[in-house]
């Protein structure tokens, strides 16, 4: 019968009415992100950090100012450049991960927030010592080492540097970066509160932060 | 007595919440009846291609998301596709599927949304709209977990997908694609075969399908018109040679078949993702190429997918530098608005804007 | 008791009016005390209808929300009551633009008369027992007088805002409200013809059966042209927000802009509480001595719980197309309402021309037996008299059904 | 049948015959068209049964600095075959080429961009107005010498 779609399409919203509403009432309540979610707040490790510059050079928008000057630690200490800027242009940003995914030394990581917005434009970048001080909830985004971990920058403890490189790692051993994790570390069960920190007593034994 | 009329001339956009975006049409009424019409583009113009020549092969990956910000994961394999050729490389098997994967999810995202707007357009209070944006949600929250970003995903890269797929990410692909079948049938009830619907698009706005061919229309707006073309399947690239499909095609190219093939395209998709879930095997999801690539000089590729709106291409040449010399991008959406003043000339204002709705352009990708 | 009422005064069947104007006569001259019961009744009809528009805002946007599957306002008061009220500061804060070229004379008075047609219209109606604010003799025909006056309205605030949209909007309303008018008058006539009166609290009391099972046609149709004068969807053209934006009212901001959309949503209230008591019985119900006010609230919300399902389902209809449906489709359906009541009525009355609850019984099982074959009968009709001539339906009957495998043929 | 790309050589040898003087010179991937022919090669191009390129995917155009190259990607369905064919013009002022609107109504917005966005007219397009920039723009922002 004509108009019978009609009365169809009438029971279809009756039907919604009876359920339970799909949206979020955001301050309040808020999505589950997940850790690769990639988000504001760069979390930075100083102390692994080389002063490279390969994120300055692989953002798309050169919106990373990094300047350094040489140290004067010991080449056994580790050589390094002393960073004396690292800014990112917030408000130019836009978190496509490349920074992170071009540092040679897992220093960089995404952040988890996303809710820097800010009222005038002098405010909208990261200095080195707000990333310096910044609480660590690095993002697992392209950091497998700390994905196979089951980390979550939403729910778990800040992270220390030595938790977060792929030294205590065997898997880039058979596979490069960026590819299928061929095996995770040896950490029962991932909980990252039990995380270890590297070099101090690495699980597999094959290596630690200063090899 | 005769009443004495006037044209009027009206310019709808760039402002008008049914343009899509900034697109402006001046448009001379008589009455309510069409009688010419002028696309004028260009308010959302960034310069894409311009800027592609000043970026790295991979660093355009992220200019790509933002053409059809609605259909990145496309935008970001048709630009992908377009770089192994340069490079005459191809990327794993895994991250193959897992590319096909996220386009199709892509796709299923970019039809509702254009399937919801059109709805919106026919002037339903955005009930249509808003079941259509609880599915495209859960995608959404699927290319979280992938890549870590909902919109702009920069998901692929040349040679495969950045990084695996988490553990989590299957399970819920799974429980995604049960509901989904629910999901859809419970908007085909509401609408698609709504007396309202069918009373104001059908027999609207046809599109002859000799016209639509040599007006280089692509897509679900050729498809309406009879043809059965789908660079899936002629030109197959990633998995698309390993899953089976149809192409829903109609005959009248009129509003309801654009609208209709797009329906049915959801249900190809998720079969196209079912089958990639079922083949995918472990192995490595990204070639091992450096972060700066370098192709011969003198090379060029046209890169090419069927991407939700159509016909998606990148005509890459390279001279041998980091960056693409020239980065052409073929984009659908433009290239199927060459047909506006066929489809609109003599009919109503009304018509109009479903018309609009049911080609279903994105001013990202028509202004670039 | 020093002023009494005459018997032959307009307002001497009003028990409210005449119950003020007593009491205040006990203290203050007769004259004052006349002018003060007037102004109590407008006081209370003016606030009903704004508050009714400002509670049907909070209902509906809660409402669709719910039938959209999300929440709907919910940060002022509990549940977002509140949101109306915030609305209404916001705009009456906001900055009241008159724009250069408009007619500013009509361009301000078109909210005006809008809103007043929107209470005018509630004046009649009882609230319950011999509650009407005034009970008019002629009920039927001042709520349909109200309700033309909307389209002066409509046709001034599009013509003065000098904006194409407007005038769009303008002429799309006017086309739909003239139109609609005819057949929700030949229902009416239809009530009219078994109350025996115009008087809406005869109507009423005429209502022994419910009228929307004695006359189920005029009810659908009423409905319908009803929803259309409203503006609302699927005949909402002249505001269609999809394609003329705001339609007539796009060049309203601030108060003048509430104006309006009070005037929208409180005429959903008025004309809820005009079906309720045209079809639905009114006050009447079960103690309705006591409770007909809650009775006609109830019977209010589901009309206008109909209203706003109706609004989140369905797409628009293009102007030609809800012409038709209006001139060839409820038009005949009307027609033929009032001729099968019309010749019940012949055979059924009594020597007094009174009906009996029996024969309004009988008059329902016919009715609905012809309501069964009319709307069907006519729904088939209509379905190709609402495609303009050159638009008839290609060769196949359902489009695309063909899902090919796609090797790449042209078809 | 499989989807095809047809070499510039086997299109060279095609157009040698139906149009001569039209091709320039041709390799593995396309085929070089002179200029002043493009019309009437589109015109060959779509009419001719064993070609049939009804369908014209992309007008692109890459500056060379001395020279410009408007690159024509052409696919037939019936034929299932796609080509390349590519019109060299030598200098950087004042360039035209003929239009191909009359033989596909698809480049009506590509051509117009091209025009836009690389300076290169095409003659015979009814419309030929700039498309993403505004009339009366400085310059055309895709040439190379552009900053």
């Amino acid at each position: 019968m004509y108009g019978l779609a009609m009365v169809k399409g009438l029971m279809v919203t009756l039907k919604n009415l009876t359920r339970k509403p799909f949206t979020v009432q955001y301050p309040e309540e808020r999505l589950t992100q997940h850790p690769r979610f990639r988000g504001e707040e760069f979390v930075w490790y100083e102390e692994r950090c080389t002063g490279c510059a390969s994120c300055a050079k692989y953002c798309p928008l050169g919106i990373i100012k990094i300047v350094t000057s040489p140290s004067e630690t010991a080449i056994d200490q580790g050589d390094k450049y002393r960073l004396e800027v690292f800014d990112i242009e917030l408000q130019r940003c836009m978190f496509c991960g490349l920074c992170v995914e071009a540092c040679p030394y897992d220093a960089l990581f995404m952040g988890s927030g996303f809710e820097q917005g800010k009222y005038s434009r002098k405010g909208m970048f990261i200095s080195i010592d707000q990333l310096r001080q910044s609480e660590k909830h690095p993002s697992t985004f392209f950091r497998p080492q700390l994905e196979s971990t089951g980390y979550n920058p939403h729910k778990n403890r800040p992270l220390d540097w030595k938790e977060v490189g792929r030294e205590s790692w065997n898997w880039h051993r058979q596979e490069k970066m960026g590819m299928r994790l061929a095996s995770g570390p040896d950490l029962d069960n991932g909980s990252a509160e039990e995380l270890e920190p590297a070099g101090t007593s690495s699980s597999d034994g094959s290596n630690g932060a200063s090899s | 007595m005769p009443i004495r009329t006037e044209p009027m001339t009206v310019n709808v956009g760039p402002q008008h919440p049914s343009t899509h975006g900034v697109f402006r049409l001046r448009i001379t009424f008589d009455g309510e009846e069409i009688l010419e019409v002028e696309p004028v583009f260009g308010y959302l113009h960034r310069g894409t291609e311009k800027l592609a020549e000043e970026r790295n092969y991979v660093q355009v990956v992220t200019l790509t998301d933002r053409l059809d910000y609605v259909s990145s994961m496309i935008n970001n394999q048709a630009y992908c596709l377009a770089v192994e050729q340069l490079l005459e490389v191809e990327p794993p098997d895994r991250g193959k599927y897992l590319r096909t994967i996220a386009a199709e999810l892509q796709r299923i995202a970019a039809h509702l949304m254009g399937i919801g707007f059109f709805l919106q357009d026919l002037g339903t209070l955005g009930t249509p709209l808003m079941y259509c944006f609880r599915t495209r949600e859960k995608i959404l929250d699927l290319f979280e977990m992938l890549c870590g970003a909902r919109i702009t995903v920069s998901y692929l890269r040349p040679g495969g997908v950045f990084a695996d797929a988490p553990e989590d990410f299957w399970p819920a692909l799974d429980r995604f694609l049960t509901d989904l079948p629910g999901e859809l049938s419970e908007l085909e009830q509401l609408i698609l075969e709504n007396e309202i619907v069918m009373v104001r698009t059908r027999g609207v706005s046809t599109l002859p399908l000799d016209m639509a061919i040599n007006s280089s229309v692509s897509g679900p707006v050729l498809r309406a018109s009879g043809l059965a073309w789908d660079w899936r399947k002629a030109e197959p690239y990633d998995a698309y040679d390993r899953v089976e499909f149809d192409v829903p095609v109609a005959q009248n190219g009129d509003n309801y078949d654009r609208f209709w093939v797009r329906m049915q395209e959801l249900h190809q998709s998720a079969r196209i993702v079912r089958q990639c879930v079922e083949q995918i095997e472990p192995g490595p999801v990204r070639l091992d190429l450096p972060l700066v690539l370098r192709p011969e000089p003198g090379r060029e590729a046209y890169g090419r997918v069927e991407a939700s709106k159509g016909e998606l291409a990148f005509y890459l040449f390279s001279d041998g530098g980091i960056s693409p010399y020239r980065c052409k991008i073929r984009s659908p959406s433009l290239i199927n608005l060459t047909v506006t003043e066929h489809l609109l000339v003599g009919w109503k204002l009304a018509d109009m804007i479903v018309t609009l709705g049911s080609v279903d352009i994105n001013m990202g990708e028509v202004d670039r | 008791m020093n002023c009494v009422l005459a018997e032959d005064n307009i307002l001497h069947g009003t028990p409210l009016l005449r119950w003020v104007y007593e009491l205040a006569g006990l203290f203050l001259p007769c004259w004052l005390s006349y002018f003060i019961a007037g102004f109590v009744i407008m006081f209370i009809l003016v606030n009903a209808v704004l508050l009714g528009a400002a509670v049907f805002v909070w209902t509906e946007r809660r409402l669709v929300g719910r039938l959209q599957n999300r929440v709907g306002p919910n940060r002022w008061g509990p549940f977002g009551m509140f949101q109306p009220i915030a609305d209404l500061l916001k705009l009456i804060v906001k900055e009241d633009l008159i724009p250069q070229g408009a007619d500013k004379i009509a361009f301000v008075a078109a909210p005006i008369i809008m809103v007043a047609t929107a209470i005018l219209m509630l004046a009649v109606v009882p609230f319950a027992k011999n509650t009407a604010l005034a009970d008019l003799n002629v009920g039927v025909l001042y709520v349909l007088a109200v309700t033309s006056l909307t389209s002066v309205a409509i046709l001034m605030a599009g013509w003065s805002s000098n904006n194409r949209y407007a005038l769009f909007g303008a002429a799309r309303g006017v086309a739909v409200l003239i139109s609609y008018e005819v057949p929700v008058v030949l229902c009416l006539l239809g009530v009219v013809i078994v109350a025996g009166s115009m008087s809406l609290a005869d109507v009423v009391t005429a209502q022994a059966v419910p009228f929307i099972l004695v006359q189920p046609l005029a009810m659908f149709v009423f409905v319908a042209g009803t929803s259309a004068e409203l503006n609302r969807t699927p005949f909402d053209v002249a505001e269609a927000e999809s394609e003329l934006i705001a339609g007539y009212h796009i060049e309203y901001s601030g108060i003048k802009f509430g104006l309006i959309q009070a005037a929208e949503f409180g005429g959903v209230v008025t004309a809820s509480a005009v079906i309720a008591t045209l079809f639905l019985s009114g006050w009447a119900g079960p103690a309705s001595n006591y409770i007909g006010w809650l009775w006609l609230l109830i019977k209010i919300g589901v009309v206008a719980f109909l209203f706003i399902w109706i609004r989140a389902t369905f797409p628009r209809l293009r102007i030609d197309q809800i012409m038709a449906f209006a001139w060839k489709f409820l038009m005949p359906l009307s027609f033929i309402n009032l001729m099968a009541v019309s010749l019940e009525v012949y055979f059924l009355r009594d020597s007094s021309g009174a009906l009996t609850t029996t024969d309004l019984w009988i008059m329902t099982v016919i009715n609905l037996v012809v309501f069964a074959v009319c709307i069907p009968l006519f729904g088939s009709l209509i379905r190709d008299k609402v495609r303009p001539a050159q638009l008839q339906p290609t060769a196949r009957a359902t489009p695309g059904a063909t899902v090919q495998q796609a090797g790449g043929e042209v078809t | 049948m499989p989807f095809q790309a047809l070499t510039g050589e086997a299109l060279a040898d095609r157009l040698a015959e139906a149009v001569p003087d039209s091709v320039e010179r041709a390799d593995g991937d396309c085929v070089w068209v002179e200029p002043s022919q493009i019309a009437i090669t589109a015109q060959f191009l779509r009419d001719d049964p064993g070609l049939d390129f009804q369908f014209l995917n992309a007008i692109s155009a890459v500056d060379f600095i001395d020279s410009f190259d408007v690159v024509y990607h052409l696919t037939s369905f019936r034929q299932q075959h796609k080509g390349v064919v590519k019109a060299r013009l030598h200098g950087r002022e004042s360039l035209s080429l003929p239009s191909v609107y009359e033989v596909w109504r698809g480049a009506d917005l590509q051509e117009r961009e091209v025009w836009d966005l690389m300076g290169i007219r095409f003659e015979g397009h009814p419309n030929m107005k700039r498309i993403m920039l505004w009339e009366g723009f400085d310059g055309h922002p895709l040439r190379k010498d552009y900053l």
